[in-house]
């Protein structure tokens, strides 16, 4: 340690306070600190009014004499059977030990930071709230806005005017007239059921399709795109042309055009054309 | 205009503190008035302006002052009942708008009318109703109307004088036709793959059915009352 | 003056119509830009102004020549953030106790708790806690939020991921400062060193207990349920 402790301000102790007087006034003072605990906000607050009682400038705060001042207080509340919460005891069990760390000479064995910078830290932390402090009540001092400035009293609200621009193209306009004119052209029953693939669909499907199967084909493969379960398909329109397809293939193969093969119960379904069926 | 603040300043002080202060210069009292009526949220009258002000002030002179400033500014003072407050000016109202522009779908049976109308303009509503195989509902002719893509025609010399309907340039614009005559004959459209094999999703019931699907209009609705009979 | 006024007035209609016009002139500019923020309780910036003026406008060079215009007078045009206000002159707040809105009593807590945000942010609920030396209970920061003086910033890239707290443009408003690089003293603060966040070494933090002595809040606690957890 190249510094004394008499070199850094906030070990030093400050000199006893003169005279009988003093004294008196001092415990005046303590006592009515005492009384007065709910006002603060905090073990740190009270540091802080204890630290403004030894009427030097925080930074050369005696952070030695502050802890035996706060252990003095904490003493006098227990003597006046006043209970602390929890907070100033724990503070007081703290600043009992910073203050045999700050009274001891150093132990070159012992970890963590030096009895002097917590000392300093603690002075550091009691100036900087107060600085925080007086922040405050300079920025509540301000002119503040409906206090000493004020705004529009009646502010104009500004209208939304809604205007509403219709997308067509003349795309639309045309295929919505090809739909009308076309419309004659069309099965007159059929419906347009998003999900439901008719067994009518998958005849006229299998007829396309079974003239080139001539080898066995897994039902599966006859399923048409958009209805074997990948993509949007989902499991309805899988079950639909399944089902329809299946329904088809018995049609089939009752005209006698298609024969159907499956190894055991639950596997897989297969089809060809039937071989006499190209005479 | 510095000196004048600081002038106003102390004078402002003075003329808080009591009736044995000569009252504020008139600047100040303009001042005065100008931050009153400002921040006031119901107009201000001058018995109002007289209570508020320090005692010996004038305000119908410094509110008269203060008009003759604000004249021709994008704000004004304006007499409304007994008082006065600020208003902006009236020819930069449009500034206190801002327009929003929905972008919105014409339904299926406004487009479809409209394509029935511009492929076989002039046509009765009758004429729409035997294409479609529905009924247009009055919704539908009076959304087309009002969005100024049809209008009336003349009406057929037929009994009954039935309305007849055409399109309009402002259609005509939107789709980017020099005439009706430019839309594409049937053939074309198959030509252009336009005649899709999906069969139509409507019903395909024959006898008219009354058209739900869209919202009844409003606003052209004088036009239409004028215009149809209902069944 | 009045001719000044009919010049402007057609001029307003054409830069209106389109940006194929010239810009209105400057006179006129000013005229749009002290009625948007005449009209306006809240600060509108640079920004929102080109939007709602006529396109080709210079609203920044407006708005300067107005704010030289409201010098000294009873209402002037503050900065606040990257806005713009009308606010009335805060020595003339002696004439203003009807408008005075009651302040709802901020605790001790709530304003000391501010001014270490204003002062230090972005800050996380422990470094208010370290410097207060007690715990910040959740109705101190959910009525800061509340007020729209404070809101929750950019999470601290450090373990926990913790959230920060800011000031906002209200609070800005609020105080009359143009930034939070005007607060009073930042400069004499941060040369003592006193906003550096200095974390205390292992075994140097003073002890913080929970605070109690302040009644949990409500409304805003969605925001803080969402960021904090109770220990």
């Amino acid at each position: 340690m190249a510094r004394t402790s008499a070199q850094m301000p906030h070990l030093r102790p400050l000199p006893d306070p003169p005279g009988e007087a003093g004294d008196v006034a001092q415990r005046r003072a303590d006592e009515a600190l005492i009384v007065d605990v709910d006002g603060y906000e905090g073990p740190l607050d009270l540091l802080l009014t204890l630290a403004r009682t030894q009427k030097v400038d925080l930074m050369k705060i005696s952070v030695l004499h502050l802890a035996e001042q706060y252990l003095a207080f904490v003493e006098q509340a227990r003597k006046l059977r006043i209970e602390l919460a929890a907070d100033y005891l724990v503070m007081a069990a703290w600043l009992a030990f910073l203050k045999s760390r700050l009274l001891l000479p150093p132990d070159p064995e012992a970890e963590g930071p030096s009895a002097e910078d917590m000392a300093a830290h603690l002075a550091f932390q009691l100036e900087r709230l107060d600085a925080m402090r007086q922040a405050a009540a300079r920025l509540m001092a301000r002119d503040r806005l409906g206090i000493s400035r004020f705004a529009r009293g009646a502010p104009e609200a500004v209208t939304r005017r809604r205007r509403t621009e219709w997308q067509a193209g003349l795309i639309d306009l045309m295929r919505a007239y090809a739909r009308l004119k076309t419309r004659d052209e069309f099965r007159p029953y059929a419906f347009d059921r998003q999900d439901v693939f008719t067994m009518e669909q998958a005849l006229d499907r299998m007829r396309r399709m079974i003239g080139f199967a001539g080898d066995w084909v897994e039902l599966s493969d006859f399923l048409p795109e958009g209805w074997d379960g990948g993509g949007d398909g989902g499991g309805a329109r899988r079950r639909s042309a399944t089902a329809a397809t299946f329904a088809a293939s018995l049609e089939l193969a009752r005209q006698g055009r298609l024969e159907i093969r499956q190894s055991d119960t639950f596997a897989p379904i297969s089809f060809r054309r039937k071989p006499s069926a190209d005479q | 205009m510095t000196d004048l603040t600081q002038n106003d300043a102390s004078d402002a002080e003075a003329g808080a503190a009591g009736p044995d202060f000569p009252p504020p210069p008139l600047a100040q009292q303009q001042r005065m008035v100008e931050a009153i009526l400002f921040a006031a949220a119901q107009p201000v009258t001058v018995r109002d302006l007289a209570a508020r002000l320090p005692a010996g002030c004038d305000p119908a002179e410094a509110l008269a002052g203060l008009r003759r400033l604000y004249e021709g500014r994008g704000v004004g003072i304006e007499r409304i009942g007994d008082g006065y407050a600020f208003r902006t000016a009236a020819d930069l109202s449009f500034l206190m708008q801002t327009e929003t522009v929905d972008q919105r779908r014409l339904s299926r049976a406004a487009v479809e009318t409209l394509a029935i109308i511009a492929y076989h303009q002039p046509v009765t509503r009758a004429e729409i109703e035997e294409i479609r195989g529905v009924a247009v509902s009055r919704g539908t002719l009076d959304q087309l109307i009002e969005m100024e893509w049809v209008r009336v025609g003349r009406r057929r010399m037929t009994p009954g004088r039935p309305a007849t309907f055409v399109v309009t340039e402002g259609f005509l614009d939107h789709f980017g036709l020099e005439s009706a005559r430019d839309l594409p004959g049937l053939s074309e459209l198959r030509a252009a793959g336009l005649l899709d094999s999906r069969p139509p999703d409507e019903g395909m019931a024959l006898p008219i059915v009354p058209d739900t699907d869209d919202e009844p209009g409003e606003g052209a609705g004088d036009v239409a009352d004028d215009l149809f009979e209902d069944d």
